[in-house]
């Protein structure tokens, strides 16, 4: 086996003769935290749905663990440990924060097709959902309906349900769009606590936290990697900094 | 938790009341008609699992209602078989028939899956017409009710009735189970984002087709129940404008409620049994100013307002 | 750009309550905006920056109190008039529309008043765009759909930009080009409001601050003072 | 000349007779898809206005002397305001909601306004005649055309492929397409979403007010003239796409057509082959032949 | 000995879709006029009450209906029954609960044969009578091939080989036969094959509007006049609805028509009077079968199923609506029909002046003869 969790060889994707993704190989080291930038438009969603098989490849391979899981259904995907977020929070709205963690916690169950089974037969699981909860600080908001949380707190409950699963990976899409620096921070900080034993790509514009949180970084342009390697060694490279910085210091794209 | 503690507790009351109301009604209103509003809240109630529930709206239940009747009459009348065996026989027929509607549709969604029940549901009811034996336009009729188990004599309106009811009592339980069931959990995380619930791993179409089919054959139930009331089964009940109408029933009562289904049909069944008399031509014109009215100002339906009322008046 | 022009009250927001359905978003929202100027709406998430904005435009559901723009009171005014009287609009959620190619969505808007930019130089100003033209609208990547977003409102002539979380999502260099085409636009003499989470990204571009929490202004910083009030900021944004 | 074992004159003049009916189809659906895209509503009462246009030219001759070519006209324009004026007061509180509100309100209308039409004129119907500068045979050889109908096939595609240009190819067809996504943002940008709205649905009801005028000379003017056809309608719609406009069109001549074809080989299937195409259709275009994913 | 007093007649009929113009409204017209009449003539020593229902054209709504009127409201006969899925329906119910059904909108010979018993009363036409009028007259004036275009349900398939038997038995030649879906609204397809058949008549083996659009759109196609048009059934309401320019000259056969002579005007200018109208012979039927019921009633003296029926098989019908009718052991009422011409518009000199009645078609020519009838009811 070797060190690379996921890899990608020569991914493509061509949408009615423009390609989006061409010939991408991105190998995913386990246990990293492996981010992906690029200017707009280079690709980078379009990697991750091809990953997550929520669009087909027009060519190419994606391993995971060894395994060829390029046409592999998207919940079989997810049955393997490696689960990904949405780009827009990904909550069950109507259902508390202790549901929604239970949602995840259920499938290990078993009794997920059991419509003659009381729904009391879930509460064995709520301790377990619970300590999920408390590991992202949501504790008070057990009962609370998602809807009425506040964005970064969906954010967070989204990371909890997903940790229910115990996925061996998970991917990313810019996890901190659209928060204030408080919940960035928090959201960091989370983010750094689960990526024990796991492994984490994410896509992100921030390079505060790509900064702070990444061990590899692969840049994208125009469908194809521009570059790779740690932060520093990517920031000193001068095509990225023009074609995703436009200026020569790093530094000043954080926000 | 303490707060759905006592709902649930409430609700339990409600459900006592409601059974034991269940059980003197025949001595106070004409049997038949009960039956008829049990067998078509039973049908309701199955269209509300999936619609309220699980968010599919299929515009085809006609012909699971229609082809469980069918199915039904035909063995009790034609093969001898004995009512109860008819009955299962039907319901049967109907969860087939909901698996293989739900293969071909369930993939599809929002106003798709509505259309592509309803044309198979035309093709279940040209089917239907055309196959011999059906009695194409005159219906299926003259279905004896035969005797239950053998010795209880169905031709008893009380008899038939309390056999209605025990039928409807153990669709309607089956249903509420499976709404509150570790299955139902699921299909509501599904109805509120199925990317997600993908993501986490859940077969979404398997979970839909489940639920398809379970309302399907709970609608086939109240269908072969039906033609045993009525001894009749006729291509009304496998018209397009029966799944219409469960549609109405399901929202004048309240869409995604308990009980809601059950008041629709029993508001719908009584105003076309009472007011068609009283209006003649006006009725389809009354019909239409209830459902404009209840689309503007009710739209929670009739049971939906009621416990929007109830809540409103506890909170103050 | 003469001083008196600068000095003209262009917006003026007095005592603006806004609710969705039963909930109660802002509480008395006070601001005002001069000709020329460019003001920014700090806050955490949710503290009503985008309703303020929406407010403005007549996209929520009800609201009290009073707006004057350019001397006029537009609180019962419809929406589409808003935007006749010179008001553009670039939502959070950019509303990028997908039955239309790029052009067509860049097309859209009516124009409303003279001045405002040609389709040409906005091309030059988003290359992306320009390449993307004729995919359809929601084609375009994250980041393209802001750039159209933006873009869309900018040919119309509009006088007053309520821009809505524009750099979100965009790579640092469309960022840092978006500074340029704001600084120009003020002095071309453009009214800006500006909701902002990167404030790195509008602290050097505003006259004047002011911050939100739980739809109440609690704090208004004039640009010379925001050094001072710094600490402040990062205490209450974690800026 | 035999083909499937039917004389091709007969099958020639099968298919341009499909082609007729095809037309209806294309207008009414076409009205149908307008207003489904720009409202998010599933017109029910679509069927009971193309009936309304036809009484209105009934009523038009038999009471007020006008003529067939100004009914043409003036039917859609009254039942269109008539449309117009229903969207005002009740459609326009619906916009927000689930579609299935729409569907139940303009049901519930559909019941009130055949209704009241039962109860004035009764369920047989009233006779129109041809114009009569529109009667007559064109020999085709084949077949002898009625010049009616010829007319039917010619101005229900000119108006179709008129709806068509605007649509795709003008400002105001711009708008309605953006409005049908999100028609808060159209109107910040200026635009006046809720009389655009209003004159679309209008327009919708008019088409089909139209179509109801087209046949009253060919079908009985009957209060239920619509209930019948509009099943069959919401399927072209349907297999054509949702909400788009070119689908409709091409779908409700393609399912004449192909009904024309199977009232040949088997009559009695004629009224559910619209329903097998469109399962088959839906299966491998889940979005039908023209809808967007 | 009238159960409490009371005789409760049900209409149960279409009061609002296809067939109320030529039953609904108006039958429950006409039952009030003969329950009106019947009280002011008859003075019985018993009340009458009248109740109504629509069944909207369903067998269910309808079986529904009279079971609950049985069961509940003491209803004793179920009247009118339009369309004859609704009447089978029905009979099934009034025989499981001894109580009358009086048929008279629906057309099917089933009524009086395979599904018949002993409860039932058929009473205004069916649709041999109708073959036997239209189908006979046109093939003995030369109309010796023919093309029928059948709506594709009970009725009209009855219909059409009803008709076929009478057109080979008169040595015509049925040339062949097309059926449309129920209810249709173009039916020009069919009449290009029709008219591609080359048969002289095109025998419409259906009813209502679809009666109505067939015959104005043969005309659009030019079917009409090369070939002749045979409206297997039409009520004046249809012939009324189509107006004579598009049906002029066409036969049809019908039980009653109101211009047939003074007595028959009479009535029905005193109906005219509450309807506007002039009424179809469905309605007519409606006044008759239920005043000859209720005098049934009254001259046995009880409400009781059996005797009243008993007393009705045995008793002639004298009114103005049939002379010598008789009903038979299979519940076949039989009387003359009558064989009608539609006037051209220049012939017409009043309103509702609509036909001109060529021939009298005596009763036992017009019905199928007992002999002949398969209900095992009828001894043989
Ligand atoms: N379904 C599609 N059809 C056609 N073109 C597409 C499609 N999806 C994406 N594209 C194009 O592919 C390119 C890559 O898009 P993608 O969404 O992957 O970019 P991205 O790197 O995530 O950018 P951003 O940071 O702006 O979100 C863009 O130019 C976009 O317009
Ligand atoms: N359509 C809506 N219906 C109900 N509540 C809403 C709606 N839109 C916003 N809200 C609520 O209004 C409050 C203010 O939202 P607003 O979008 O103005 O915040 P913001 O400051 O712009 O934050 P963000 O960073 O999330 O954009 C929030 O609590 C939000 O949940
Ligand atoms: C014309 C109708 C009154 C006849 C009816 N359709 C029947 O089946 O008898
Ligand atoms: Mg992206
Ligand atoms: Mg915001």
């Amino acid at each position: 086996m070797s060190d690379y969790i996921l890899e990608t060889q020569n991914l493509t994707k061509d949408f009615k003769g423009f390609t989006a993704v061409s010939d991408v190989s991105l190998k995913v080291r386990s246990g990293s935290i492996h981010a992906l930038i690029g200017p707009n438009g280079a690709g980078k969603t379009t990697v991750f749905n091809l990953i997550t098989k929520f669009l087909p490849a027009t060519s190419g391979k994606i391993i995971f663990k060894g395994d060829d899981i390029t046409h592999e259904p998207p919940a079989v995907t997810a049955r393997r440990g490696f689960i990904r977020s949405f780009q827009i929070s990904a909550t069950f709205p109507h259902l508390t924060a202790l549901e929604n963690v239970r949602i995840g916690l259920q499938r290990k169950l078993g009794t997920e097709f059991h419509f003659w089974k009381s729904d009391k037969s879930l509460n064995v699981l709520n301790d377990q959902a619970m300590s999920l909860l408390e590991s992202v600080d949501l504790q008070t908001f057990a009962s609370t309906v998602t809807a009425e949380m506040p964005y970064g707190r969906k954010r967070a409950l989204e990371i909890a349900t997903t940790l229910a699963l115990d996925p061996e990976m998970m991917l990313l899409d810019e996890p901190t769009q659209g928060m204030g620096q408080e919940d960035i921070a928090r959201v960091v900080e989370l983010i750094r606590k689960v990526s024990t034993n796991r492994t984490i790509l994410m896509v992100e514009h921030n390079l505060s936290v790509v900064s702070n949180l990444c061990d590899w970084i692969t840049v994208l342009t125009r469908g194809s990697i521009l570059a790779e390697g740690s932060y520093d060694e990517v920031s000193r490279n001068p095509q990225v900094l023009e074609a995703y910085v436009g200026s020569d210091d790093m530094n000043d794209a954080h926000h | 938790m303490n707060y759905t503690q006592s709902q649930n507790k409430k609700l339990m009351v409600l459900f006592a009341v409601l059974f034991v109301l269940g059980l003197a009604a025949p001595y106070f209103f004409y049997p038949t008609f009960l039956m008829k509003v049990l067998c078509f809240g039973l049908f309701a109630s199955a269209f509300n699992l999936l619609l309220g529930f699980v968010g599919l709206l299929s515009f085809g239940h006609a012909a699971f209602l229609g082809t469980a009747g069918y199915v039904c009459g035909m063995l009790i009348r034609d093969t001898g078989l004995s009512p109860e065996l008819g009955i299962l026989g039907g319901t049967l027929a109907a969860g087939v028939l909901g698996y293989i509607f739900g293969k071909l549709a369930i993939r599809r969604s929002g106003i798709y899956f509505a259309m592509i029940t309803l044309a198979l549901a035309q093709m279940v009811f040209f089917i239907v017409q055309k196959v011999p034996g059906t009695g194409g336009e005159d219906g299926l009729q003259g279905v004896p009710r035969g005797n239950l188990f053998g010795f209880i004599d169905l031709d008893n309106n009380v008899a038939m009735y309390y056999l209605v009811f025990a039928i409807f009592c153990f669709g309607f339980f089956l249903i509420y189970r499976t709404i509150h069931s570790p299955f139902g959990q699921i299909m509501k995380a599904i109805r509120e984002n199925e990317p997600r619930a993908t993501s986490l791993g859940y077969d979404v179409d398997k979970f839909k087709l489940i639920a398809f089919v379970i309302s399907a054959s709970i609608a086939g139930l109240a269908g072969a129940t039906k033609t045993l009331v009525f001894q009749l089964a006729s291509l009304t009940d496998v018209h397009w404008h029966t799944s219409g109408e469960v549609v109405l029933m399901t929202l004048l009562g309240g869409l995604g409620t308990i009980f809601g289904p059950l008041v629709g049909a029993a508001t719908i069944v009584t105003l076309q049994n009472e007011l068609a008399d009283k209006v003649g031509s006006w009725v389809t014109v009354i019909m239409g100013v209830i459902f404009v009215l209840c689309v503007l100002v009710f739209r929670r339906g009739i049971v939906g307002e009621i416990q929007a009322l109830i809540r409103r008046s506890g909170v103050n | 750009m003469t001083i008196s022009t600068s000095k003209t009250e262009y917006l003026r927001i007095t005592d603006l309550h806004a609710y969705y359905g039963e909930s109660h978003i802002l509480h008395g929202v006070d601001l005002k905006v001069n000709k020329g100027e460019c003001v920014t709406l700090l806050g955490r998430n949710g503290s009503g920056r985008s309703t303020t904005l929406k407010s403005i435009m007549g996209l929520v559901g009800r609201r009290t109190g009073s707006i004057m723009l350019n001397g006029t009171e537009i609180i019962n005014v419809p929406t589409h008039k808003i935007a006749h009287y010179g008001v553009g609009f670039c939502p959070e959620e950019r509303a990028i529309f997908s039955s239309l190619s790029t052009e067509e969505n860049l097309m859209l808007p009516p124009t409303v008043a003279s001045g405002g930019m040609t389709v040409e130089e906005l091309y030059e100003m988003f290359p992306n765009l320009k390449e993307r033209r004729n995919s359809p609208g929601t084609k375009l990547s994250g980041g393209e759909q802001q750039m159209l977003a933006m873009a869309r409102i900018l040919r119309t002539g509009a006088r007053l930009l309520l821009l809505d979380e524009i750099t979100e999502g965009l790579a640092p260099v469309i960022v840092k080009k978006l500074g340029e085409v704001i600084t120009e636009l003020k002095q071309r003499g453009y009214t800006i409001v500006l909701v902002e989470q990167n404030f790195r990204f509008a602290a050097p571009l505003a006259d004047r601050h002011y911050v939100l929490e739980h739809g109440e202004i609690i704090e208004t910083i004039e640009k010379d003072d925001l050094q001072s009030k710094m600490s402040w900021l990062h205490q209450t944004l974690g800026v | 000349m035999e083909i499937f074992g039917v004389p091709s004159a007969l099958l020639g003049s099968q298919l341009l007779i499909g082609l007729i009916n095809g037309s209806f189809y294309a207008i009414l659906s076409l009205g149908l898809a307008i207003i489904f895209g720009l409202l998010n509503i599933i017109n029910f009462s679509h069927g009971a206005v193309y009936m309304m246009g036809a009484f209105a030219a009934w009523i038009g001759l038999t009471y007020f002397n006008v003529g067939y070519w100004t009914s043409l006209l003036l039917a859609p324009l009254l039942v269109g305001a008539f449309g117009m004026v229903l969207e005002r007061t009740m459609l326009k509180k619906l916009y927000k909601l689930d579609h299935l509100y729409g569907l139940l309100l303009t049901f519930g209308l559909a019941l009130i306004i055949e209704g009241v039409f039962r109860d004035q004129f009764g369920v047989s119907g009233e006779s129109y005649e041809v114009p009569e500068s529109l009667t007559g045979f064109i020999p085709l050889g084949f077949m002898n055309l009625p010049v009616y109908r010829g007319w039917v096939i010619v101005a229900s595609l000119s108006v179709c492929f008129g709806t068509w240009y605007m649509i795709e190819k003008t400002k105001l067809g711009a708008y309605l397409r953006a409005g049908t996504e999100n028609s808060q943002i159209v109107q910040a940008l200026g635009i006046n979403v809720p009389m655009l709205i209003t004159f679309t649905y209008g327009f919708g009801v008019a088409l089909a007010a139209f179509a109801g005028v087209l046949a009253a000379p060919v079908f009985q003017v009957n209060p239920l003239m619509g209930s019948n056809l509009i099943i069959v309608v919401f399927a072209v719609v349907v297999i054509g796409g949702m909400g788009s406009i070119l689908g409709s069109i091409f779908t409700g001549l393609g399912l004449g057509l192909i009904e024309g074809l199977t009232k040949v080989v088997y009559p009695e299937a004629s009224s559910v082959v619209v329903f097998v195409i469109m399962v088959l259709v839906l299966m491998v275009r889940p979005n039908g032949l023209f809808g967007k994913s | 000995q009238v159960s409490n007093n009371v005789v409760k007649i049900g209409v149960l009929t279409d009061m609002s879709g296809t067939y109320s113009d030529l039953a609904g409204p108006g039958t429950v017209t006409a039952t009030k006029m003969a329950i009106d009449d019947f009280m002011a003539n008859e003075k019985p020593n018993f009340k009458v009450e009248m109740v109504q229902a629509d069944h909207q054209n369903k067998a269910d709504i309808a079986s529904n209906k009279a079971r609950e009127w049985f069961e509940r409201d003491g209803v004793d006969v179920a009247s009118e029954l339009v369309t004859t899925s609704v009447a089978l329906a029905v009979m099934k119910v009034a025989k499981e609960k001894d109580k009358i059904a009086l048929v008279n909108g629906s057309a099917s010979t089933a009524i009086t044969n395979k599904d018949c018993n002993d409860v039932t009363i058929h009473y205004t036409y069916d649709t041999a009578a109708l073959a036997n009028g239209t189908a006979s007259a046109l093939t003995k004036q030369g109309g010796k091939t023919w093309y029928f275009l059948t709506a594709d349900y009970a009725f009209g398939h009855s219909l059409e080989a009803d008709a076929a038997k009478v057109v080979i038995a008169n040595g015509g030649k049925v040339l062949g036969s097309v059926r449309h879906p129920f209810p249709g609204s173009d039916f020009s397809s069919y009449l290009l094959k029709a008219q591609q058949s080359g048969a002289q008549v095109v025998g419409l083996a259906n009813a209502g509007s679809d009666t109505m659009n067939s015959i104005k759109q043969a005309a659009e196609f030019g079917i009409t006049p090369k070939q002749k048009l045979a409206g297997l059934l039409m009520f004046l309401t249809d012939v009324n609805s189509l107006g004579l320019k598009t049906t002029q000259g066409m036969y049809l056969t019908t039980g009653f028509y109101w211009d047939r002579n003074d007595e028959t005007r009479a009535w029905s200018r005193r109906y005219f009077e509450k309807m506007r109208k002039m009424p179809s012979m469905v309605q007519a039927g409606q006044y008759s079968s239920v005043y000859n019921y209720l005098k049934a009633v009254k001259a046995v003296n009880s409400d009781d199923t059996q005797k009243v029926m008993a007393y009705m098989k045995k008793t002639p019908i004298n009114d103005f609506f049939a002379k010598n009718g008789r009903i038979q052991a299979n519940g076949r009422m039989v009387h003359d029909m009558y064989l009608a011409e539609v006037k051209k518009p220049d012939e017409s000199k009043y309103p509702w002046d609509y036909y001109t009645i060529k021939a009298t078609i005596p009763g036992d020519q017009a019905f199928i003869p007992l002999k002949d009838s398969t209900c095992p009811l009828v001894k043989k």
